[in-house]
């Protein structure tokens, strides 16, 4: 998107560079390798991305500096005017989201009675799920109750969606509400 | 050259302990397995993976009220570091802006830094090479050595949100201690500035609440004695002895040979006139 | 003047168990010596390579500590009363021994001397005695805790470190004499077969080991090179 | 929040209760140590020592469940001590109306009670109304039927002897609060309160907050820099998923859900009739109702058939989390899907909603990671696989900064995060996984000549072509609509009733006003004044920073005090002008009518000191929770008279006999809500590895416990085993007389992970506040054993 790469082009000019710049305001020089080093400085050619951290509802603003298709470091924005580039310890830690073992990478399927895990492709998922939920949803549609169009399912639930992006809230509110879904719920109650 | 202090004002620290994993994250450290200390502290003390720990100390003051303290733990960076010192290999050394680093291709792993520490912050790792052999490093906090060559500051003081990490100008931040220890001692009577002289100032210098003693730090750290003598008289006198011996040995060779011609004709068994 | 001709009679001096805890003494010592070299000082780094790296340096340095601990007691084990001699030599000082040492700075410098009366171990091997006790007492005392450090006070180790150094210091100083007299000084030179064969030339013994040497023609054990049957050359 | 976070540097008294922001929103203290600078005052009140407390100029200990004593003794000694803003609370509350006669208080219950429903009938706290239905006003505050003489007769029994008694607080440490607090009365003062889930997760929670708010409004706080009350949202996104609906009682923007129950709501014109208030600015409500509805059904909405009023589904009960267990535990559900969520380590007697989880056929998890819920049928969740009959689907779903998309920060501060890397292995965003997800299942009902997929059918689906929806669509589509243009509306002022605009989510309109000008992305981090950068996101409701701003200015106008100025009217433009956005209608001088209503949500332009609307009372009271140590020493109602009790064998209730011990759970620093994002990461399972269990010394010396000792924590629902960590930071109370020992514990564990440990929510009950059902997680009873 033209538009995105121009925010990201402003966002590069106004904050990429200010690591550096900032920094060096602060320290009052600038001497470029001064001695040789023999490793590259980690964070050199990497891509850097905004983004707004993913845990507490502070809302910090995180770098996310990529490269080689790996997340190499994140830090904290120094543009964000709420946390001007620090973090707490999970804010920090942001690159572990990526980098971490225990990520799921394949969808995952557990039959009825099963004791393990079968990896299955998206389409065979996807299209499973709409086949149950419509069977459930038909089996348990209710129209009408004592006179008043209800259109509604009780026999399925949607549980979740703190941590999901607002428009994904809001397709999914939409959707679930367009089933007639009734029992929608998320973390906000717990 | 300008030399930087990492001002540590552990007052303004709540113990978020941002800063111990902006330093694994930036260095690349790996996680170790941890035990459960009766305490939110994670590690008793800094490892060859962890290079900076919060402490978390529960401290009932002279009056009686309950303080609960929190320290980030990390090298020192002393002027006169006792691991540079007793490096034998002169892998650890003194940086232009004061930090003291080990230089990891030069560095046997010998363990001589880590014993002689008088913090106690460095610490030896295992590796295996690619043939499977074992070999050791040691590894302690750089102060982001490289970070300050690209003119950032160490990774944990970028992401310390309080304030209680600052990077700067060595006598500015020795300044700001000594005016911050004024500022608190009303509700720290024994706040103080811990830049122990005994190894020539730090360059991690820090506002403590307490006595170091609360802290477990020394209250007067210095190079040990033994590693004082050892390197500068042991060594360079021992260095001289060998000379000395050697020196003997070789004069007493070409004296023999000077001697034994102009005794020639002597007995080569020396004086037979004994008796 | 041959030593062809002095060679002839053999004594035995040494035990065969000393000359093997000499030998393994001495082997060990050197292995020590050599893994700790590019440690102490850098003009040997090149030893690194050679020695398969640090790691490895460092555990053929404490194969080596193992090893330099046994010589004292294959010793015992095995040649007991060898042992006790010894024992008894380094704690018994009379004049004599005090003479011997004006003597052997000449003897060292190749100048006229005069064999000072010695008993089975002469003054100057006693001190080299005593100081390589001490030394390896001193080294491996440290050594110990520098091994062991995490079961050691933090100061045990680091003072440690530094009576390492001194001992090593001190033992490589006098063993380069101790050498330098066995193997490379004329007058000592002919002695060099007891520490490997345990016999030394006996003309050769009774010249620098009067009192022994006398004492065991006295047992019957040794010749008496004064008999005329063994003077062939002697004299001058 | 009524207010950010950068403005609590503001602050000249920040009271924390409730919360512990140094550990679970670290990034506040950088604020609130900014405020210490500028020489305000930080108060903690907790009843563990936290790291929030050793920052705080004055700590206060109290027992889990009583800050409605705590506050209302507060309340109490500014009223006694002459503390309050007086001019403000006559102005901008409704300590001036008066309540209709038949309104009364006795021995814990208020008029109206019904003991066998436990509920109350609501309409016997009104307010007396003129013929024209304007409230009756005595602003002197004199008239005995006053709110303000009611109120003040109410909290006149919390006295300090009697709430220190109950709340455990050294008498001492109470009085310091009282003053240090009270003293941002005075005008030119301004403090905050801060909370978080320490207060609401209680039967009395909604209470807890409420009585909050009427503290801060008798101090004429809210409405101010460094003022209002703030509440500390735990997750990224909760403030951004609730507003847009994902609980089953709102649509987005809280507009209510149609009710089967009520009968009005049978019809579109029933509903907006019902719910709509004359006067205020939700009279309005109809134009945001008619535009979601055009949102979500487009065409298919129209004049004629109530704009697809009748495609909503109507439930006819409360559908909130325990009771979706409840129904589940009883199998009366078949399937669910579960977002990024963890209930059986999250929810409240997870034990036995691990079990209820059994009885669905089907189960969708989408999540980065294999969480202790999509795993509820292996072993080592102590289930038999063989046993369980559940189809279970796990989706891999994207990272935050794998995919792009806006959340909505504590502070109503929509942010945008851009996409930095492709997701990780097969992963999708769950923007994709919905949409592709909806458009398989449009395909499925494709055609279908259904009366019962009609409504499906109906909803507007169109995102663009490709299997990846366009989120710049789904963005515009929130913001809303001009239909008769095809524009982009300028904001939620231009909607219409008409069925002319669309708007998906009312209260963010205005964020995409035209095109390419998404203000969520807005990065120009340059102080617009007052701190609170304008240009930087977008805060809804249209990109205001300060909530009821109107209140930082006196009636005709001007600023309380140069020192916390925020908006004024200035008579020469004939505006409001100031540093933020103004609380209130831009060109309504004070001196017209409703120039004065500060509070312009609510029907009669002011803060409600006394609430008619909430299920337990127009005042908040103090009552035990549902487990507690201690008789209530208020009344006669031990508990919540209005809360639901759920049947006794999915809820086992404990008693002080068998366990005597308060418990309570909470967050570390490390850890975040269920564990699952931060236990699958090595540093911070590193950091924080260990399930333990927090106890004072004392008690710990009376059971013979040693610090790390293994203990087992039981209660009528479960037990768990964990580490003891025994703390000078705890300290036991002294209760009516006795005293009583309090535990904490994390709530983070569960079997997955890196760290792994015990699950706190085994032990909690299922009981929840009388309005929101939150579940009372905060106060229970337990006991303590060494574990051999």
């Amino acid at each position: 998107m033209v538009e995105m790469n121009l925010n990201r082009r402003q966002f590069l000019k106004l904050s990429g560079a200010t690591a550096a710049t900032l920094a060096v305001v602060e320290l009052g020089f600038n001497e470029k390798k001064a001695y040789a080093k023999t490793k590259e400085f980690k964070i050199a050619k990497a891509t850097v991305t905004p983004t707004i951290c993913c845990y507490c509802g502070v809302g910090c603003g995180i770098l996310v500096h990529t490269k080689n298709n790996t997340v190499v470091y994140t830090e904290g924005d120094p543009d964000s005017p709420i946390n001007e580039g620090k973090l707490c310890s999970k804010g920090t830690t942001l690159r572990q989201l990526y980098t971490s073992e225990k990520r799921l990478t394949k969808p995952l399927y557990r039959a009825p009675g099963s004791n393990k895990w079968e990896e299955k492709d998206w389409e065979w998922m996807l299209d499973t799920i709409a086949k149950r939920t419509k069977e459930t949803r038909d089996n348990s549609f209710v129209e009408v109750e004592n006179g008043v169009t209800v259109n509604k399912t009780e026999k399925i639930a949607s549980l979740g969606g703190a941590a999901l992006d607002n428009e994904e809230t809001y397709l999914l509110s939409k959707l679930m509400r367009g089933l007639g879904i009734t029992y929608l719920e998320h973390q906000a109650r717990i | 050259m300008t030399k930087y202090v990492k001002y540590v004002d552990v007052t303004k620290c709540d113990g978020c302990r941002a800063c111990m994993v902006a330093c694994k994250n930036w260095n690349d450290l790996p996680a170790e397995p941890t035990e459960f200390l009766g305490s939110a502290q994670s590690h008793a003390k800094t490892t060859a993976d962890t290079w900076n720990v919060l402490q978390y100390i529960e401290h009932e003051n002279g009056k009686g009220n309950l303080e609960y303290l929190f320290r980030h733990s990390s090298c020192f960076h002393c002027t006169d570091a006792a691991c540079e010192k007793v490096c034998p290999e002169n892998a650890i050394s003194y940086t232009k802006y004061g930090t003291v680093v080990i230089d990891q291709d030069t560095c046997v792993g010998c363990g001589y830094c880590t014993q002689n520490c008088p913090f106690e912050v460095i610490s030896l790792k295992e590796y295996k090479d690619k043939n499977g052999k074992e070999y050791r490093k040691a590894h302690k906090c750089t102060m982001c050595t490289d970070r300050i060559d690209e003119g950032l500051q160490p990774a944990c003081v970028t992401t310390c949100h309080t304030g209680a990490m600052e990077f700067g100008d060595k006598d500015a931040m020795i300044q700001k201690a000594e005016q911050r220890v004024k500022e608190i001692k009303d509700r720290y009577p024994n706040a103080m500035v811990y830049n122990p002289q005994g190894v020539g100032g730090t360059h991690s210098v820090y506002v403590l609440a307490e006595k170091p003693s609360v802290y477990g730090l020394p209250d007067n750290p210095k190079v040990p004695t033994s590693a004082v003598l050892w390197k500068d008289y042991a060594q360079p006198i021992g260095k001289a002895m060998i000379g000395a011996t050697t020196m003997a040995v070789v004069g007493a060779f070409v004296a023999n040979k000077i001697f034994s011609k102009k005794a020639n004709g002597h007995d080569e068994d020396g004086g037979g006139n004994h008796e | 003047m041959s030593n062809q001709q002095k060679s002839e009679v053999k004594v035995r001096r040494f035990s065969k168990a000393f000359v093997w805890a000499h030998a393994v003494n001495a082997i060990s010592f050197f292995a020590l010596y050599i893994t700790a070299l590019p440690m102490y000082t850098e003009f040997f780094n090149w030893l690194y390579p050679v020695l398969g790296g640090p790691a490895n340096a460092r555990l053929l340095h404490r194969i080596f500590a193992v090893v330099f601990c046994t010589p004292t007691f294959i010793w015992v084990i095995f040649d007991f009363k060898g042992f006790k001699l010894w024992m008894k030599e380094l704690i018994t000082w009379k004049k004599r021994d005090i003479q011997f040492f004006s003597e052997f700075v000449k003897e060292l410098f190749g100048l006229n001397f005069k064999h000072v009366r010695q008993t089975f171990f002469n003054a100057g091997e006693k001190i080299n005695s005593l100081i390589q006790i001490f030394t390896a007492i001193l080294i491996i005392g440290s050594g110990i805790p520098m091994w062991f450090h995490e079961y050691f006070p933090r100061a045990v180790v680091q003072w440690g470190y530094f009576l390492h150094n001194v001992g090593f210091g001190l033992s490589i100083a006098v063993i380069v004499g101790h050498i330098y007299l066995s193997v490379v000084h004329k007058n000592s030179r002919p002695g060099y077969s007891g520490v490997v064969t345990g016999k030394v030339p006996a003309w050769w013994a009774k010249d620098h080991y009067t009192e022994w040497y006398e004492e065991e023609v006295k047992k019957g054990n040794f010749p008496n090179l004064d008999d005329p049957k063994h003077k062939k050359n002697k004299g001058a | 929040m009524t207010n950010h976070w950068n403005d609590l540097q503001h602050t000249d008294c920040a009271l924390i209760i409730g919360a512990n922001p140094a550990e679970n929103h670290p990034i506040s203290f950088r604020w609130l140590t900014k405020a210490k600078e500028n020489g305000g005052k930080i108060v903690s009140v907790d009843p563990r020592f936290t790291r929030t407390s050793s920052q705080a100029d004055v700590y206060a200990a109290l027992r889990s469940g009583t800050d409605i004593p705590f506050v209302g003794g507060m309340i109490n000694y500014a009223i006694e001590n002459n503390l309050i803003h007086k001019e403000y609370v006559a102005k901008y509350t409704n300590a001036a109306f008066i309540v209709k006669e038949g309104y009364d208080f006795k021995d814990g219950l208020f008029s109206g009670y019904d003991e066998a429903k436990r509920a109350y009938d609501k309409t016997k706290w009104g307010i007396e109304t003129t013929e024209d239905g304007k409230p009756v006003k005595d602003e002197t505050l004199e008239h005995p039927r006053s709110v303000f003489q009611l109120m003040k007769k109410h909290y006149s029994r919390y006295d300090v002897k009697t709430v220190t008694t109950v709340t455990g607080t050294p008498e001492e440490d109470y009085l310091k609060v009282c003053k240090t607090f009270c003293e941002t009365g005075k005008v030119g003062k301004a403090g905050t309160i801060l909370y978080a889930m320490g207060t609401t997760q209680h039967t009395v929670g909604s209470q807890n907050v409420r009585i909050y708010a009427i503290l801060q409004l008798l101090l004429g706080n809210i409405g101010l820099p460094g003022g209002g009350i703030n509440a500390m949202r735990g997750e990224s996104n909760v403030q951004g998923s609730t507003d847009f609906g994902l609980l089953f009682d709102n649509l987005t923007g809280y507009l209510g859900a149609p009710k089967a129950s009520v009968p009005e709501h049978a019809t579109l014109k029933g509903y907006l009739e019902k719910e709509t208030p004359k006067t205020g600015y939700w009279s309005n409500k109809p134009k945001f109702v008619v535009s979601l509805l055009k949102s979500w059904y487009g065409a298919n909405a129209t004049k004629d058939n109530e704009f697809g009023y009748q495609f909503l589904p109507k439930g006819n009960k409360n559908y909130s989390h325990m009771n979706l267990f409840n129904a589940m535990s009883k199998g009366e559900l078949d399937g669910a899907f579960l977002f990024g969520t963890n209930p059986i380590v999250g929810g409240p007697n997870a034990g036995k909603e691990k079990e209820a989880l059994g009885n669905l056929k089907w189960m969708v998890a989408i999540d980065l990671w294999e969480t202790e819920t999509s795993a509820f049928w292996q072993k080592e969740a102590g289930s038999d696989p063989s046993k369980i009959n559940t189809e279970v689907f796990l989706l891999p779903a994207s990272s935050s900064f794998e995919k792009e998309g806006s959340i909505s920060n504590s502070s109503r501060w929509m942010q945008y995060r851009w996409k930095a890397i492709d997701s990780r292995g097969e992963a999708r965003p769950d923007l994709d996984i919905i949409h592709e997800f909806a458009l398989k299942l449009k395909k499925l009902y494709a055609n279908s000549p259904k009366s019962a997929d009609k409504p499906f059918l109906a909803l507007d689906w169109n995102y663009g072509n490709g299997e990846e929806p366009d989120i710049d669509l789904v963005a515009k589509e929130i913001n809303g609509y001009d239909l008769k243009t095809g524009k982009l509306i300028a904001n939620f002022g231009a909607l219409l009733d008409d069925g002319t605009t669309s708007c998906g989510n009312w209260i963010y309109s205005g964020f995409y006003p035209e095109e390419g000008k998404n203000k969520s992305k807005n990065r120009d981090n340059k102080d617009t004044g007052g701190e609170h950068y304008l240009n930087w996101s977008y805060a809804w409701p249209m990109n205001r920073r300060i909530l009821y701003n109107r209140a930082s200015a006196d009636a005709s106008g001007q600023p309380w005090s140069k020192e916390k100025a925020v908006i004024w009217w200035d008579a020469a433009q004939k505006k409001w002008v100031g540093k933020d956005v103004p609380d209130f209608k831009a060109v309504t001088a004070p001196t017209e009518p409703g120039g004065t209503g500060a509070f312009m949500m609510n029907k009669d332009g002011v803060a409600l000191l006394f609430a008619p609307t909430l299920n337990d009372g127009p005042f908040p009271e103090h009552y035990e929770p549902y487990e507690s140590p201690i008789p209530n020493a208020f009344s006669a109602q031990e508990m919540n008279p209005a809360t639901v009790i759920f049947e006794e064998n999915f809820n086992k209730r404990g008693f002080k006999v068998d366990y005597p011990i308060v418990a309570t759970t909470y967050r570390v620093s490390e850890h975040w809500q269920s564990g699952t994002m931060t236990r699958n990461q090595e540093w911070l399972s590193e950091l924080a590895g260990h399930m333990f269990i927090e106890m004072s010394e004392e008690l710990a010396k009376e059971i013979g416990i040693k610090n790390k000792d293994k203990v087992i924590v039981s209660s009528a629902r479960g037990e768990i085993k964990a580490y003891a960590m025994v703390t000078k930071r705890y300290k036991p109370f002294t209760v009516r007389g006795k005293k009583v020992h309090q535990i904490g514990m994390p709530w983070h564990f569960g079997f997955k992970g890196f760290a792994t440990g015990d699950t706190a929510n085994r032990l909690t009950p299922h009981i929840g506040d009388a309005n929101t059902m939150i579940p009372e997680y905060k106060a229970f009873l337990c006991n303590v054993r060494r574990a051999d």
